[in-house]
C-alpha cells in the first residue's frame, strides 16, 4: 500500500517541478520589472510563450544533423531527472537513493555537454562563441560544485541530498564551512543559469550572450523544449539551495498529508524568496566582462576548497 | 588450466608473427592474421574471465628456458587474470577493427608480424613469474611497438617519435632492472614468490618505489616522463595506437601495482604523497595539453596521460589508506583505480578506432581540416559521441562510475592521521574535478570541430562511412561502456578477489541490492544507481517526445542558417579548434606561457591579417632539451680524442702506466 | 671422426693447430682466387670439426698445450666464428677483387695470413705456457697489422702503423709482466719450464710472492688491456677496424679481443687464488667503466659505420671487464656469457656492414639511407644486430646485462648507476644511427647482394637462442670457471 | 770472487741505463743511431756476462743475436734509410732535452721504488737487474712519447725491447723460448719498419709522422 503512496509522491514531485519551473521564471521577470518601476508581463507569460512556440513551425538550417533535432529532448530529460531528484517539499522519496549530489552535478554536466554540441552543430560563429565560453565557464564551475559537495558531505556525513537535509534539520549549529559553501553555491548558480553578472538572460546582443548563443538556431518546438530545460535548471538550483541551507518545512517520509501540504507551501515560499533574492542581485550588479568571469568563478572554487580544507583539518569548523 | 591456455595463446601469437613475417606478401595475409589474433584473444579472454569469476587461486608453471638456474616462471592470480581480461578485450576489439582498417595499410609487411608479437609481449608481461621473464617480455613489448611506430617510416616525425620512444622505453626498462636488482639482492633470487617473502629494510622499498615510478611511470606516461607518448601513439596505425594507449598503459599500471602492492607489501605513508602529487599533476597537465592539440590522435594520446593520472591518483589514495590501516577506504580507492583503468581501456580504444575511421575516410588527422563529418558518417559520429560522453565522465556511461567512486574515496580521507596528507587530499580532489571538467571541454571541442558544422576541406566533404568491421568493433566497445555504466555492481564484485589479494579487504558486496545500485561504504553515506538514472533519462525523453508530437505542430522547413541575419555559407567563418580552445587557453595561459600575437595590417594595406598562437612545452624545455644538449656537448668534446697523433696516444699509455706504478708503490 | 683422427695419430688438440698452420703454407702457394677461397673455408671447417671433437673427449694437460673448462668454449667459439667469417670473406673478397680494390697477388697473402691468424689464436687459447701464450698473441697482432694495411690506401697505412706501434708497446709491457710472473714463480716452483706452466702456477698460487704479482698484474693489465682495447689504450682499434677488410674487422672484434681478454683472465685467476695479493677488481672496474662511458659518448660523432661499431666493441669490452672486475659467481658468469654473445653479435653486425658497404659503395653513414626499403632482408638483419648489441631482450646480450646490472646494484649502487648511464648513452647513439641508416627513403645503390646471408642469420639465431635457452653443459662450464675467477 | 761478479753485472746494467739517458740526450739523427748501436753493444755484453755467471750457454746465443742484429745490421740499415730520405738534420723533440732528462730521472727513481719493494724476497742480482730493466723500458717508452720523427720512435721502441732482453736474462733459468721470441720481434720489427718506411717514403715523401697524422680516420 505505501509503495503506491511513495510512487505517487515521487510522481507528484516530478509533476510539481514541471509545473513550477515556468511560474518561477514568470515571477522573477515580474519582480524584476517591478523593481525597475515597470509593470512587466504577467507571471503566467512563460506558459503562453511555451504554448506559442510549440504551435509554431520549426525552421531548420540545411546542414542541421540528427543530433540537432534529438539533442533538445536529451537535454530536457537530463535536466528534468536532475531536478526531480532534488528534494522539494519532502525528503526520503522512493527514488531519492538512485543518485547523490555528485550524480546530479554530472547530469547537469551531460545537459551542458549536449547544449554546447548543439551550439556548434550548424557551424555558425555565434554558436561557436556560446559553446566555447560555456565550456570555459564549466571548467571552473564544475570543480567548484564538486568542492561544495565535498564540504556539505563532510559536514553531513553523506552525499545523499535527503540525508543532508535531515542532518541539517536536526543539528542547528552554524558552521563557517557551510557559510563558505553557500556563497560558492550562489556564485555557481548565477554562472550556471546565465544570470546577470555572468551572462544576460534577457538580451540577444550577439557579442555578450553565452547561453542564448547556443540556442540561436532553434525555433518552434525545439526552442520550447530548450527554454523549458533552462527554466527547470533555474528551479533546480534554487530548490538545491533551499534544500541544503533552508531545510525547514521539509516533510519526513511517512508523515501525514497535512505535513506534506505544509512542506508544499514552504517550498513555494522558498522559491518566491529565492526568485526575489535572485532579482535583487541581478538589478544591483552590472554584467562582467567575459574574462572577468573566470576570476569570479575562481573565487567560488577557492571558497569551496577552503571549506573542504577546514572540514579536513578539524571537526569543529 | 587458464595458465596453460594463456601460455598456449602466447605461443600461437608468436607463431602467427613468424608466419606473418614469411607470408606478408600474400593478398589475404592481413585478414588471416587479424582473424587469427581475434580468435586467440577471445579464447584467452574467456579463459581468464572464467578463472576470475570462480576460484582464482594462484597457479604457477615453470619452463626450462630463461635464466639457467631458476628457469622461466609463469604465474596467474586474480590480479593477473583481471589484466589479462583487460588486455585481451582490447586486443580482440583492435583485431576486429583491424579486419576492416587493415585493408588500407600501405606496408602490411611492417605491421602484421609485429602486431601479433606486440599482443604476445603484453600477455607475457602479465604472466611473468620472475624478474627476468618480466623484463624480457616488457622490453619485447616495447620493441614490437617500436617497430609498429616505425611502420610508416618515410615520415620524418614518425622516425623521431620512434627514436624518442625506444630511448624512453630502454630508460624505463633499466630503471625497472635496477628496481628488481634491489629487490632480488646480491644473491639474485629473482622469483616473485621469494621476493614477496624476503624481509627488506624500509629505505630500500622507498628507493624501489622511486625506480618503479620511473620505470612503469615512463611507460604509462606520468608527467615528467610522458613526452614520448603524444609522439609515438599517433605515429602507429590506428588500431595499434588504440592498443598502445588503451592497453599498453594498463600493462604499465599492472607493473606498478604488482611491484608496489604485491611484491613490497606494507607501504610507508610518504609513498602516497609522491604518487598523489604526480597523479594530480599528470591529470591536469595531460588534459590541458590535449586542449591545445589539433591532431586528433595526439589529442587522444594526451587524454590518455590525463586518465593515467586519474588511475595513479586512485592508487596513491589506496597507498595512503593502506599505510594508515584503513583497509575499507583502501579497498574503495583501489577498486576505483582498477575500474577507471578498465573503463579507460574501453573508451580510449573506441575513440582511437573513431580516429582511425576518420583517417581512412579522409586520410586527415588535423581536425582543422575536417568538419561536418556527421552527415556522411552518421554511425561513426554516434559511436564517437558515445566515446566522448564516456571519457568526459558523464552519466549514464562508465567514465562517471569510476570518477564517482574516486570522489567517494576522497571523502573518506579526513580520518588520515598525517597532516600533510590531510592538506594534500582536498587539493588532489579539486584537481581531479578540474581535470574531469577540462576533459568534457576538450572532447566537446574535438567532436564538434571534427563532426559538426560544415566540411572545411574537400576530403571532409567526400568522406564515406567506414566498413562494417570497424563499426561493429566500435559498437561493441560502446555497448560495454554503457553496460559497465549501468551495472557497475557486478563489475565491482568481479574485482573483489583482486582487491582482497592486494589490499587485504574488498569492498562490500554490491550484488545483493535489489536495484543494482552500488554502495561504496554504507547505505547512509552514498549510493549511485546507474540503471535507474539511465531508465529515467530514457523514459523522460520518450515522454517529452510523445507529448510534444501530440500537441506541437509537425511542420518543418529547411532554410539557410539564421546566424543573427549574417548568413555566410563559407566554412571559414566557422569556429576552428584553436578559437574554441582560446577561452580555456587564456584562463590557463600561465601553464603553457600561451601567447597570441595579432598582426593587423594598416587600413588600405592589402596584406591579410595574421593571428599567431604560441605556447611552450615547459617539461620538454626544462628536462629533455638540456639532457640531449649535454650529451651532444660531451660527445663533441670527447670527439677530439679520435684525431690525436700516435705520439699523443702513446703518451696516454705511458701516463696510465706511470700512474698505476705510483699507485702500486704507494698503496701496498 | 675421432677414430679417423686417432689412427692418423692426430689428437684434436694438435689438429686445431696443425690444420691452420698447414693450410696457411698451402694457401700461400695457391695462385687462383676461387680455389684459395674454397680451401680457406674447408680449412676453417676442419678446424671447427676438430674443435667440436674437443668438446667430446678432452686431452690430458700437456706442458705446452692444455684444454680446461674456460678455453674449450672459446676454442669452439673462435673456430665457429672463424668458419662463418671465412664463408663471408669468400664472397666479400670475391667482390673486392671484382672491383679490383685487391689484386690477386694480395689474395695469396690474405688467405695465408687469415690461416696464420687462426693458428695464432688457437695457440693462444690452448697454450699452457704463459710465454707461449704471449708469443701467440704477438703473432696474432702482427698478422692483423699486415692485414689492416692490405688496401695500401693512406688511411690504411696510417691505421696499420698506429696499430703496430701501440700493439708492440702493449705486447712489450705484457712480456715484462710475464717475466715478473716467472720471477715470482721461480723461488717456489724452481727454474726452467715448469715455472712458466699455468697449471703448475695455479696450484702453487697461494705461495707466490704477492707484491711481485701485483706489479706483474699492472703490466699484464696494461699490456693485454691494449690488445683488448680498453679506454686509455684503445686508440688503434677504431682505425684498424675501419680501414682493414671487413672479414678482418669481424675476426678482430669477434675473436682477437676475446683472446686477449682470455689471457688476462688466466692471470686474474692466479691473482684471485693468492689471498694476500691486492684484489685486481678496482683496476678492472675503473678501466671497464671508463671504456664504457668514453666509447658511449664517442659513438655520437662517428661518420664511418665500421668505426662506429669498433667503438661499440670497446664499449662492450668495457662492460665485460667491469663484470670480471666486480667478481662473484653471478657477475663472472655474466661476463663470460657476455664475451660469447658479444663476439657472435658483433661479427654478425660486421657481416651485415660488409654487405652494406659493398652494395652502397660507401662506409659513410650520411650516404646510406632506407636500408630496410632497398634491401629488406639485409636491412632487418642489421637492425636485429644493432638491437641485439644495444642490449634489448629477447636476444642474448640482455641476459648478461640483466645479471650484471642487477647483481651490481645490490652491492655497489653508485657503480650500477654509472653502468646504466653508460648503457643508455651507448644504446642512444646506436639507435640514432640505425634510425638514419635503416629507415627513411632509400638512397644509393639498389643492386642485390649476391652473397648468402647464412653466416649473418646463423649468428643472430644463436644469439636469439641463447637469449631464451642456455644449454646445461655450457652453463655448468661457465659456473665452474666463474667460481675459479673469484 | 762472487762479489765482483755481481759488481760487474751491476756495472753493465747501470751502463745500459746510462746509454738510455745518452739516447734521450741526442738531437742529431746520426748521433742517435750511433748511441743506439752502443746501447746494443752494452746489452750484449751484459747478456754475455749473465751467461758466464749463470753458466747458461744459450744466453751467449742471445748476446750474439743482440750484438749482430741490434748493434750492426739495424743501425747500418737505418743509417742508409736516413741518408736516402735526407732527414739527417735535427730531430725536434716535443718537450725539449732538459725536461726529458729530468723526467728520465723521475722514471728511474720510480722503477727503483717499485721493483725493490716488489722483489724483497728475491736474490739481490735479480732485484737489481729487474729494476734497471724496468727503467730502460720506461726510458724507451718515454723516448717514443717525446719524439716526433718516426725513425726516432722506432729507435725508442728498440731500446725498450733491449730493456726487456735485460729483464729476461736477469730472470735465471727462463726458458729459451722467450729469448727467441724477443729476437723474433726485433727481426719482424726491422722488416716491417723497413717496408713501411719505404712505403711511407713512396707515398708521402717524408717520414715526419706529422704529415702522417693528416690521414687519420674521418679527418676529411
Amino acid at each position: 500500500m505505501d509503495l503506491i503512496a511513495a510512487l505517487a509522491i515521487q510522481g507528484l514531485q516530478m509533476a510539481l517541478v514541471l509545473a513550477l519551473a515556468p511560474l518561477l521564471l514568470g515571477f522573477t521577470r515580474k519582480v524584476k520589472a517591478r523593481l525597475l518601476r515597470r509593470r512587466g508581463p504577467s507571471i503566467f507569460q512563460p506558459y503562453r510563450d511555451l504554448l506559442r512556440l510549440i504551435r509554431k513551425e520549426v525552421v531548420l538550417a540545411e546542414n542541421a544533423s540528427w543530433l540537432f533535432r534529438s539533442g533538445p529532448y536529451m537535454i530536457f530529460a537530463a535536466t528534468w531527472v536532475a531536478a526531480a531528484l532534488v528534494p522539494t517539499f519532502a525528503t526520503g522519496l522512493h527514488f531519492s537513493w538512485t543518485a547523490d549530489l555528485i550524480a546530479i552535478t554530472a547530469l547537469i554536466g551531460t545537459a551542458r555537454f549536449f547544449l554546447a554540441l548543439l551550439g556548434m552543430d550548424v557551424g555558425t560563429s555565434f554558436g561557436g562563441i556560446g559553446a566555447s565560453r560555456e565550456m570555459m565557464f564549466a571548467t571552473l564551475a564544475e570543480p567548484a560544485m564538486i568542492m561544495i559537495t565535498f564540504t556539505v558531505a563532510l559536514v553531513a556525513g553523506s552525499t545523499q541530498l535527503s540525508a543532508i537535509a535531515q542532518f541539517m534539520l536536526t543539528s542547528s549549529s552554524l558552521r563557517v564551512s557551510l557559510g563558505l559553501a553557500l556563497a560558492a553555491l550562489i556564485i555557481v548558480a548565477l554562472a550556471e543559469n546565465a544570470r546577470i553578472p555572468v551572462d544576460n538572460p534577457a538580451t540577444h546582443l550577439e557579442l555578450t550572450m553565452v547561453h542564448e548563443a547556443m540556442l540561436l538556431e532553434y525555433s518552434g518546438r525545439h526552442l520550447a523544449v530548450l527554454e523549458f530545460a533552462a527554466a527547470l535548471k533555474l528551479l533546480l538550483y534554487i530548490s538545491l539551495i533551499g534544500c541544503i541551507f533552508l531545510p525547514w518545512g521539509l516533510a519526513q517520509p511517512g508523515d501525514g498529508v497535512a505535513l506534506y501540504a505544509v512542506g508544499l507551501v514552504t517550498y513555494v515560499g522558498k522559491l518566491a524568496l529565492g526568485g526575489f533574492l535572485l532579482v535583487l542581485i541581478e538589478t544591483s550588479i552590472a554584467k562582467m566582462r567575459v574574462f572577468r568571469v573566470p576570476d569570479f568563478l575562481g573565487i567560488a572554487l577557492m571558497l569551496g576548497l577552503l571549506g573542504t580544507l577546514l572540514r579536513f583539518v578539524s571537526r569543529s569548523f | 588450466m587458464p595458465l596453460t591456455v594463456a601460455l598456449w595463446s602466447v605461443a600461437v601469437l608468436l607463431s602467427i608473427a613468424f608466419l606473418a613475417m614469411m607470408g606478408s606478401r600474400l593478398r589475404a595475409a592481413s585478414v588471416t592474421v587479424y582473424a587469427a589474433c581475434l580468435a586467440t584473444s577471445l579464447v584467452n579472454l574467456i579463459s581468464a574471465a572464467l578463472y576470475l569469476l570462480n576460484d582464482s587461486a594462484a597457479l604457477s608453471a615453470r619452463l626450462p628456458i630463461g635464466l639457467p638456474w631458476i628457469g622461466a616462471n609463469f604465474r596467474i592470480d586474480a590480479l593477473a587474470a583481471l589484466f589479462l581480461v583487460v588486455i585481451n578485450l582490447g586486443s580482440a576489439a583492435a583485431s576486429l577493427f583491424a579486419l576492416g582498417y587493415g585493408r588500407h595499410e600501405t606496408a602490411p609487411a611492417r605491421v602484421l608480424p609485429f602486431y601479433s608479437a606486440f599482443l604476445a609481449g603484453m600477455n607475457l608481461v602479465i604472466l611473468a613469474g620472475d624478474a627476468f621473464v618480466f623484463l624480457v617480455s616488457w622490453e619485447f613489448m616495447s620493441l614490437a611497438s617500436w617497430a609498429l611506430v616505425m611502420a610508416h617510416h618515410h615520415d620524418e616525425d614518425n622516425r623521431r617519435a620512434g627514436y624518442i620512444y625506444i630511448m624512453m622505453a630502454s630508460f624505463g626498462t633499466l630503471a625497472l632492472l635496477l628496481a628488481f636488482g634491489l629487490l632480488a639482492g646480491p644473491t639474485g633470487n629473482y622469483l616473485f614468490s621469494s621476493i614477496t617473502g624476503a624481509q627488506q629494510p624500509e629505505w630500500l622499498h622507498g628507493l624501489v618505489l622511486i625506480l618503479v615510478l620511473l620505470g612503469a611511470g615512463s611507460k604509462a606516461g606520468l608527467v615528467p616522463l610522458h613526452v614520448w607518448l603524444p609522439l609515438a601513439h599517433p605515429a602507429a596505425p590506428s588500431h595499434v595506437s588504440a592498443l598502445m594507449s588503451g592497453v599498453m598503459t594498463k600493462v604499465a599500471v599492472y607493473a606498478f601495482v604488482r611491484i608496489v602492492f604485491d611484491l613490497m607489501g606494507s607501504p610507508a605513508w610518504w609513498w602516497s604523497m609522491i604518487v598523489l602529487a604526480i597523479g594530480a599533476l599528470t591529470s591536469v597537465l595531460g588534459v590541458l595539453s590535449a586542449m591545445l592539440q589539433r591532431d586528433l590522435k595526439r589529442l587522444l594520446a594526451y587524454s590518455t596521460i590525463e586518465n593515467i593520472g586519474v588511475v595513479f591518483l586512485g592508487l596513491g589514495l589506496a597507498l595512503a589508506f593502506e599505510a594508515a590501516g584503513m583497509t575499507a577506504a583502501a579497498a574503495l580507492a583501489f577498486t576505483a583505480a582498477l575500474l577507471h583503468a578498465f573503463n579507460h581501456s574501453l573508451f580510449k580504444s573506441l575513440l582511437f578506432f573513431g580516429a582511425g575511421a576518420i583517417l581512412t575516410a579522409t586520410s586527415e588527422r588535423d581536425i582543422e581540416k575536417l568538419g561536418g563529418l556527421i552527415q556522411p558518417m552518421p554511425q561513426t559520429a554516434f559511436l564517437f559521441l558515445g566515446g566522448c560522453l564516456a571519457i568526459s565522465a558523464l552519466p549514464p556511461l562508465n567514465g562517471f562510475v569510476s570518477e564517482w567512486l574516486l570522489f567517494q574515496s576522497v571523502l573518506t580521507s579526513p580520518e588520515l592521521p598525517q597532516w600533510s596528507l590531510k592538506l594534500m587530499v582536498p587539493a588532489v580532489g579539486a584537481m581531479l574535478a578540474l581535470s574531469a571538467a577540462l576533459a568534457a571541454a576538450c572532447f566537446v571541442r574535438a567532436f564538434s570541430i571534427a563532426f559538426l558544422g560544415r566540411p572545411r576541406s574537400t576530403a571532409a566533404r567526400t568522406a564515406a562511412e567506414t566498413d562494417i568491421y570497424s563499426r561493429t568493433a566500435m559498437g561493441m566497445l560502446l555497448a560495454f561502456c554503457l553496460l559497465v555504466g549501468i551495472l557497475p555492481g557486478p563489475v565491482i564484485d568481479v574485482m573483489a578477489p583482486v582487491v582482497e589479494q592486494l589490499v587485504g579487504r574488498a569492498m562490500p558486496i554490491q550484488g545483493h541490492d535489489a536495484w543494482f545500485s552500488i554502495v561504496p561504504v554504507a547505505e547512509s553515506r552514498s549510493s549511485y544507481n546507474g540503471l535507474l538514472v539511465f531508465v529515467f533519462i530514457f523514459l523522460s525523453t520518450l515522454l517529452a517526445i510523445q507529448i510534444i508530437h501530440r500537441f506541437a505542430s509537425r511542420s518543418l522547413r529547411r532554410g539557410p542558417a539564421w546566424d543573427c541575419g549574417f548568413p555566410d555559407p563559407r566554412p571559414i567563418t566557422q569556429y576552428t579548434a584553436d578559437s574554441f580552445a582560446q577561452p580555456v587557453r587564456r584562463v590557463f595561459s600561465a601553464v603553457f606561457d600561451a601567447r597570441e600575437r595579432v598582426d593587423m595590417p594598416a587600413p588600405g594595406d592589402a596584406r591579410p591579417a595574421r593571428l599567431e598562437v604560441s605556447w611552450r612545452d615547459y617539461v620538454w624545455e626544462t628536462m629533455y632539451a638540456p639532457i640531449s644538449l649535454a650529451v651532444q656537448l660531451a660527445a663533441e668534446k670527447l670527439n677530439r680524442l679520435q684525431f690525436l697523433t700516435i705520439r699523443k696516444y702513446l703518451s696516454l699509455v705511458f701516463a696510465a702506466l706511470v700512474i698505476l706504478l705510483l699507485v702500486i708503490s704507494i698503496w701496498t | 671422426m675421432s677414430t679417423l683422427l686417432a689412427n692418423f695419430s692426430l689428437e684434436p688438440l694438435t689438429a686445431i693447430l696443425l690444420i691452420p698452420a698447414g693450410s696457411a703454407v698451402l694457401l700461400a702457394l695457391l695462385p687462383g682466387y676461387w680455389l684459395a677461397a674454397r680451401c680457406n673455408v674447408l680449412a676453417t671447417l676442419l678446424t671447427l670439426a676438430a674443435a667440436l671433437l674437443l668438446l667430446v673427449e678432452r686431452p690430458q694437460a700437456g706442458t705446452y698445450l692444455f684444454v680446461d673448462d674456460l678455453n674449450v668454449v672459446f676454442i669452439v667459439l673462435s673456430a665457429f666464428v672463424g668458419f662463418t667469417t671465412s664463408v663471408f670473406s669468400a664472397s666479400y673478397i670475391g667482390h673486392e677483387v671484382a672491383i679490383n680494390r685487391l689484386t690477386p697477388r694480395h689474395l695469396r697473402f690474405y688467405h695465408a695470413m687469415y690461416q696464420v691468424l687462426m693458428f695464432a689464436m688457437n695457440l693462444g687459447l690452448t697454450a699452457n705456457n704463459i710465454g707461449l701464450m704471449w708469443v701467440a698473441v704477438e703473432l696474432a697482432t702482427l698478422t692483423t697489422v699486415l692485414m689492416v694495411g692490405i688496401y695500401r690506401t693512406h688511411e690504411a697505412l696510417e691505421a696499420a702503423w698506429k696499430y703496430f706501434i701501440l700493439g708492440s708497446v702493449g705486447i712489450a709491457l705484457a712480456l715484462f709482466g710475464t717475466i715478473l710472473v716467472y720471477m715470482a714463480a721461480r723461488p717456489v716452483i724452481g727454474e726452467g719450464h715448469d715455472a712458466m706452466v699455468w697449471t703448475a702456477l695455479i696450484e702453487k698460487a697461494e705461495s707466490l710472492s704477492p707484491e711481485l704479482l701485483n706489479v706483474a698484474f699492472v703490466f699484464l693489465m696494461l699490456g693485454y688491456g691494449t690488445k683488448v682495447g680498453l679506454a686509455p689504450l684503445h686508440a688503434w682499434l677504431p682505425d684498424a677496424h675501419a680501414e682493414g677488410p671487413t672479414p678482418i674487422s669481424a675476426v678482430l672484434s669477434g675473436l682477437l679481443l676475446n683472446v686477449a681478454l682470455y689471457a688476462l683472465l688466466r692471470f686474474k685467476m692466479l691473482i684471485a687464488a693468492n689471498p694476500h695479493a691486492v684484489a685486481p677488481g678496482p683496476l678492472m672496474v675503473t678501466l671497464g667503466l671508463v671504456s664504457l662511458v668514453f666509447a658511449g659518448f664517442m659513438l655520437y660523432r662517428r661518420r664511418d659505420i665500421k668505426r662506429m661499431f669498433a667503438y661499440s666493441s670497446i664499449e662492450h669490452m668495457g662492460i665485460i671487464t667491469f663484470a670480471f672486475g666486480m667478481g662473484g659467481p653471478l657477475a663472472n658468469f655474466a661476463g663470460l656469457l657476455h664475451m660469447t654473445m658479444h663476439s657472435l653479435t658483433k661479427s654478425a653486425i660486421f657481416f651485415a656492414v660488409g654487405h652494406v658497404a659493398q652494395v652502397k659503395g660507401t662506409q659513410r653513414m650520411s650516404e646510406i639511407r632506407g636500408l630496410t626499403e632497398s634491401h629488406p632482408v639485409l636491412g632487418w638483419g642489421l637492425v636485429a644486430g644493432v638491437v641485439a648489441i644495444a642490449g634489448f631482450p629477447p636476444l642474448g646480450i640482455f641476459m648478461s646485462e640483466f645479471l650484471i646490472v642487477s647483481s651490481t646494484f645490490a652491492r655497489e649502487p653508485l657503480l650500477a648507476v654509472v653502468l646504466v648511464f653508460g648503457l643508455l648513452v651507448a644504446s642512444g647513439a646506436l639507435m640514432l644511427r640505425v634510425h638514419e641508416i635503416a629507415f627513411g627513403a632509400a638512397t644509393g645503390g639498389t643492386a642485390e647482394v649476391e652473397a648468402s646471408y647464412v653466416p649473418l642469420f646463423s649468428h643472430l639465431a644463436l644469439v636469439l637462442a641463447a637469449g631464451i635457452f642456455l644449454p646445461a653443459p655450457l652453463v655448468a662450464w661457465f659456473q665452474t670457471v666463474a667460481r675459479l675467477l673469484g | 770472487m762472487e762479489r765482483n761478479f755481481l759488481d760487474i753485472a751491476h756495472m753493465l746494467a747501470g751502463g745500459l741505463v746510462l746509454t738510455s739517458f745518452m739516447l734521450l740526450y741526442q738531437d742529431r739523427m746520426y748521433g742517435l743511431l750511433n748511441v743506439f748501436a752502443l746501447h746494443a753493444v752494452v746489452l750484449s755484453a751484459s747478456v754475455a756476462w749473465q751467461a758466464y755467471i749463470q753458466g747458461a750457454p744459450h744466453l751467449y746465443v742471445t748476446a750474439a743475436i743482440a750484438l749482430v742484429l741490434k748493434a750492426i745490421v739495424i743501425p747500418v740499415a737505418l743509417h742508409r734509410v736516413v741518408a736516402r730520405l735526407g732527414i739527417h738534420r735535427t730531430i725536434e723533440t716535443v718537450v725539449g732535452i732538459g725536461p726529458t732528462m729530468l723526467a728520465g730521472m723521475g722514471l728511474v727513481a720510480l722503477s727503483m721504488v717499485v721493483m725493490l719493494k716488489a722483489t724483497a724476497t728475491a736474490d739481490p742480482l735479480a732485484r737489481e737487474d729487474l729494476a734497471f730493466a724496468l727503467s730502460v723500458v720506461l726510458l724507451g717508452l718515454m723516448m717514443m712519447v717525446t719524439r716526433r720523427n718516426a725513425v726516432s720512435q722506432v729507435v725508442g721502441f728498440m731500446s725498450m725491447e733491449n730493456g726487456l732482453i735485460l729483464a729476461a736474462t736477469g730472470a735465471k733459468g727462463m726458458p729459451l723460448v722467450v729469448e727467441i721470441s724477443v729476437a723474433f720481434s726485433v727481426l719482424v720489427a726491422f722488416v716491417v719498419i723497413g717496408v713501411f718506411l719505404f712505403r711511407i717514403r713512396e707515398r708521402f715523401d717524408s717520414v715526419d709522422s706529422q704529415t702522417l697524422d693528416d690521414f687519420r680516420g674521418e679527418r676529411r
